[in-house]
């Protein structure tokens, strides 16, 4: 009996995820909300089963899913080659082309060039910082690029002035700028496109599983819900494709 | 799920600089707060009833809300009343001022141990306040207060773990941070508890070594 | 100036609304043993303070030598606080031995005798430490000048402190029932110490319980009994028969330790 | 910031409550029985006692949460989110209560030990009628300080998906964007509780009398 | 069984390489106060305590009403302890009270005297505290059952000691200088109480510094000094002319106290 079986027997899935990251997961009014929670919905649906959520700090959600606290992981990560060598991913459900966001009153940066010699915050050991990196060996006078732990805490300080941006994927940065109009406003994407993929487990137990989640996917995206979605909490679609087999980075 | 150190011993330089960041804020932010928390029980002793209760308030507050909140508070609200620190600056301030409550507390308690008749009687002979101080009042609770600090340095070490939220590049920073770009958290974690484990029983050690050099008055017992 | 080392007048002490010293007057010749006795709570520990001014009296004024002790009056006829150099200036005629002794724990018995020589009196180790082994000589103890107070028997630890008085050379030395923290046996050889100043004219107030001692070794004895001064005189006129009926009820709970047979 | 942030904040206050009050007491009864094994004499005891202590002082609580939270599964152990945390914040502070306690339990005068002997009791009865409330009550002081510092260490159990005060603010930290106002009202209520434990802490200590107190 | 309701038999007791008992041998008839006096140091606290078992002898044995303590000696002649069940029989039958009262802090004078009847005796909450409250009345002090030890004062906790040992209605009594941390004022309550026990015929063995005690209340009285018996003998032996010495000596330290006088 594998991880499908059980899960189909039981009639539950266990996903786990942060909900500190909107609009994918979120606290809005005291409910869990976000993209996540209408895909894993309509997967459920697809799959015959209950999902149950289990969520935690992000420190502890691949150490819990590798541990078994769970079947997969239901928040997004960038999709990149050294993670594939670790985990499976979903095919993509957004873009994670990384953009700018900057203070709204700031009219010194309109284009992503524009942030040569600045400081840019983006969050520690993230894929975006790396692209941050990478973008900006091509400028001089380089920016200088500064780590946070988490893009909320990066978000705080560009509010406070110590950095003049933050780089982060488009879906997210977007949805920070809607919420505080006045203080944040998005810079136009830049570096290569990415995307967001939910991971799972290699393992052979687990092959069916992510084999019928793909599925439901690549069937969600075929009728036009995955794009709803899309419209629905980052107003706006992607056309993304329907697997990553050679990430950009 | 198997343990690979290599992974993680692969990135020796970037490790090394984190533990030494973290040691370097420990020992100077502790340093402070004990002796921030001196100045304000002394001040707290000899200021009079006034100062004594209005410095209750701040000590109170720090103790009573987490050091969290404190960090960020300074760090991201700082800036919108004009003091914008750095991240190191203010992550030692931060960690010196939370210390500090808890160490008044500490020296408190000290200069409550001393007997009154200890103080009086040099007072009788002529020994000026700060000369009391300096060599009454701080040898004679030094015995008392060494276990409660050893404690409260421990504590102001697992601290120092936050500092990383405003972008100290403090171990656990470091650590997690190769252990998720290598995929491997348990080495990580693993690898951290030891250095802590070693670096709290050093300071236990330090204190049980000063309590020695410092009892020796007491260990002939009549 | 007058005969008289220690001069207190009209002096009150309150603590709250409890007053503890009810307006007490009293004159300490130079050169005498004065003694302070009473029952347990009537004021003596609290008028000896005074005269050290570890507690500040409520109202009233004490004369040390002739000068005011922590307190002036200022033109107005307002009691003012003296300044802490001045204070510390009349202060440093006095000595005070304690009960509980007060040795610093932390410093040696010759430590402590030269540590008010050294940080007071500004003198280098060597010669602080030599005018205090002279002290310790004089209470019979040069050979436990390196041990910790923790390593000395109670008498020895008054002993100590008695050199710890002395070594500042004051004029009146006031000891606050230096023996009733020791054992029957460790009592005489403070007492003898206290005997051997007595003979050497130094002016003393000595508050004890040790009725023996005051009879014999006091010049004057003064009776406390709930905050008042109830009389002062010489020890042949206080204990004669009849006697002041409170001192001879007083007299009476010595009875068990048999120290009224004495009188 | 509107009321109704305010509000998922004090409900999840309940959760930092709930979970530190039932580690502090558990914890304590731990910490009670490891000084019990350190006085036994027992060797095995004593060492297992000491090591206890130290491990469980000297690693950080994050750490040990996601060790328990991520190993027990490993070796066939599955325990839900609250037991784990309850767990990791009993054996933690149990570390800490056991090594104030260790003060206490020196600072019971030998003589009133002595005569629990002479009355009669067997040395456990004189461990838990006499020693304990002794030794608690002198380090009531320090206990209470444990215990505010265990209602802030309490944040940590987020990682293994608790949802308390803290991690409540972060949340909305995370889809309101605004920092300053909702770590402000964290650390307020953080402030309330804590009072309220130091305010008792010190009422307890003024109605139980101490030893030698006159 | 003999008369005597404690046989010390060549009892040695040593710290280390310091010989603080040396081979004494003591009978305490039943129904008898016996009084040990001696410098300070001299081994009383230290042979008192062996005969609750709170010290271990190193050699020698003690016998209460005939049942030896501590230890026995098996059939090879050889010493052994005795197991705790009955060590803890033995021991119930005496009953000690310290210098330092050693009132349990967290409980109430009531409880203090009914919580060896509760635990140790079994009986129930109501029953015990009814027995206590007749110890108490016994010390006169009834009405201060609820008090916690802090808010009684020194005589009064000391009172309350003695209720709880004689709670469990011991055969013997041990006092360990029960005054001496006590005011000279409260000293007459304590010693009255005991000597309301004496007169109702309870063994007592008493360390004191109290001579005035020792020589009207006891019937028997030993002088101990530097770990030796060296006399054991009635008061008006004792103190009789031309004494032993050594008393002698001792008996003169007192003068200050004025209790030789008493004599
Ligand atoms: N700091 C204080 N606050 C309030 N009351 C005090 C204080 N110090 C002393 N008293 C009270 O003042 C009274 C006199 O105390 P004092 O110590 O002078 O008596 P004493 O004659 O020395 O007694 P004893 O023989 O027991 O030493 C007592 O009733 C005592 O309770
Ligand atoms: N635990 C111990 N370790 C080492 N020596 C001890 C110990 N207890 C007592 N002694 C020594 O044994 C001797 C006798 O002590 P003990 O307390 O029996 O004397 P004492 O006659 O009761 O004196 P006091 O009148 O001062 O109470 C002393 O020299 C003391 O220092
Ligand atoms: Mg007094
Ligand atoms: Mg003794």
């Amino acid at each position: 009996q594998d991880a499908l079986a059980r899960i189909k027997e039981a009639g539950v899935m266990k996903v786990g995820t942060e909900t500190a990251f909107a609009p994918f997961d979120y606290i809005d009014a005291g409910d869990h909300v976000g993209l996540n929670m209408d895909v894993f919905a309509a997967i459920g649906e697809e799959l015959g089963v209950e999902i149950e959520w289990i969520t935690l700090d992000w420190a502890g959600v691949l150490p819990g899913l590798e541990a078994g606290q769970f079947d997969m992981v239901a928040g997004p990560a960038t999709i990149t080659k050294a993670r594939m060598e670790r985990y499976r991913f979903t095919p993509p459900i957004a873009e994670a082309t990384v953009a700018l966001l900057k203070s709204a009153k700031d009219d010194s940066i309109t284009k992503p060039e524009d942030i040569a010699g600045k400081t840019i915050g983006s969050g520690h050991a993230t894929a975006q910082l790396a692209q941050l990196e990478e973008f900006g060996k091509t400028l001089t006078p380089a920016p200088e690029t500064k780590d946070y732990v988490s893009f909320n805490e990066a978000y705080a300080d560009l509010a406070a002035g110590r950095i003049a941006g933050v780089a982060n994927s488009l879906p997210n940065i977007a949805f920070v700028a809607q919420q505080r109009p006045e203080i944040f406003a998005v810079v136009a994407p830049f570096g290569t496109k990415t995307y967001f993929g939910f991971p799972g487990l290699k393992d052979d137990d687990h092959a069916s599983l992510m084999d019928a989640i793909d599925a439901a996917i690549l069937k969600m995206k075929a009728d036009g819900r995955l794009g709803e979605m899309q419209q629905k909490w980052f107003g706006q679609t992607f056309d993304t494709p329907d697997a990553v087999t050679e990430p950009n980075i | 799920m198997g343990f690979d150190f290599d992974v993680i011993l692969s990135k020796q330089d970037q490790l090394i600089s984190g533990i030494a960041m973290t040691i370097f804020v420990w020992v100077v932010g502790t340093l402070l707060a004990a002796l921030i928390g001196f100045i304000v029980a002394t001040a707290r002793r000899y200021g009079g009833v006034l100062v004594d209760k209005a410095l209750t308030v701040p000590i109170e507050v720090i103790r009573g809300t987490p050091f969290l909140v404190q960090l960020f508070l300074l760090y991201f609200g700082g800036p919108y009343i004009g003091l914008s620190l750095d991240a190191l600056p203010a992550g030692l301030l931060a960690l010196s001022v939370y210390g500090a409550a808890y160490f008044a507390e500490i020296f408190r308690a000290g200069y409550q141990s001393v007997p009154p008749g200890h103080v009086e009687a040099a007072e009788c002979l002529g020994f000026t306040r700060i000369q009391i101080i300096r060599n009454i009042l701080l040898p004679e609770m030094a015995l008392l207060v060494i276990p409660p600090s050893v404690n409260m340095a421990i504590i102001l070490l697992k601290e120092t773990a936050l500092l990383s939220l405003i972008t100290v590049p403090e171990m656990t920073m470091t650590a997690s941070a190769i252990g998720s770009q290598e995929y491997a958290f348990v080495e990580a974690m693993v690898l951290i508890a030891l250095v802590y484990w070693v670096l709290v029983e050093l300071a236990g050690l330090l204190g049980r070594f000063a309590e020695k050099k410092l009892s020796r008055y007491r260990l002939a017992k009549a | 100036m007058s005969d008289n080392a220690i001069s207190v007048q009209h002096l009150v002490k309150r603590f709250g609304t409890t007053t503890v010293l009810d307006d007490i007057s009293l004159e300490i010749p130079r050169g005498q043993v004065s003694c302070l006795i009473g029952p347990s709570g009537s004021g003596k520990s609290t008028l000896l303070r005074c005269m050290a001014f570890l507690e500040e009296a409520t109202d009233g004024s004490i004369f040390i030598e002739g000068s005011p002790l922590g307190f002036v009056y200022d033109g107005a006829g307002k009691r003012q606080r003296q300044s802490a150099n001045d204070l510390r200036k009349v202060r440093s005629q006095i000595g005070m031995v304690f009960q509980q002794f007060n040795l610093w724990p932390h410093m040696t018995a010759l430590g402590n005798v030269s540590a008010a020589l050294r940080r007071v009196r500004k003198m280098g180790k060597a010669e602080a430490e030599e005018k205090a082994m002279l002290q310790l000589r004089k209470v019979g103890l040069e050979n436990r000048a390196g041990h910790y107070p923790s390593q000395l028997s109670g008498g020895q630890q008054q002993r100590v402190a008695i050199a710890r008085s002395l070594a500042l050379e004051p004029k009146i030395m006031l000891f606050d029932e230096p023996t009733s923290a020791l054992d029957p046996e460790l009592t005489g050889e403070v007492l003898n110490v206290m005997r051997g100043l007595a003979s050497e004219g130094m002016t003393m107030v000595v508050v004890t319980h040790e009725i023996g001692f005051a009879a014999t070794v006091g010049n004057q004895i003064s009776f406390l009994d709930h905050g008042k001064l109830l009389f002062t005189d010489a020890p042949s006129k206080v204990f004669a028969k009849p006697r002041h009926p409170r001192l001879e009820q007083f007299l009476d709970t010595y009875l068990d330790r048999g120290a009224s047979t004495l009188i | 910031m509107s009321w109704k942030l305010f509000n998922l904040l004090l409900e999840a206050s309940l959760m930092t409550i709930f979970v530190s009050t039932i580690s502090i007491l558990i914890g304590l009864v731990l910490a009670i029985l490891l000084s019990a094994a350190n006085l036994s004499g027992i060797r095995p005891l004593q060492w297992f006692s000491k090591f206890f202590i130290s491990f469980f002082r000297g690693t950080p609580l994050l750490v040990q949460l996601l060790l328990l939270y991520n190993l027990l599964p490993v070796i066939g152990v599955q325990i839900p989110s609250l037991v784990t945390a309850i767990i990791g914040l009993s054996i933690c502070t149990a570390a800490y209560q056991a090594e104030n306690l260790r003060g206490g339990f020196e600072g019971v005068p030998t003589g009133l030990v002595e005569s629990a002997d002479m009355a009669g009791f067997t040395p456990v009865q004189t461990f838990f009628h006499i020693r304990v409330p002794i030794a608690l009550r002198l380090t009531l002081p320090a206990l209470i300080n444990e215990a505010i510092l265990i209602l802030k260490a309490s944040s940590l159990v987020s990682v293994v998906g608790l949802i308390e005060l803290t991690r409540m603010a972060q949340n909305l930290v995370a889809s309101t964007f605004m920092p300053l106002e909702i770590y402000a009202s964290a650390g307020l209520i953080y402030l309330v509780i804590n009072l309220v434990v130091a305010t008792a802490g010190r009422q307890l200590e003024r109605r139980l009398p101490g030893v030698g107190s006159k």
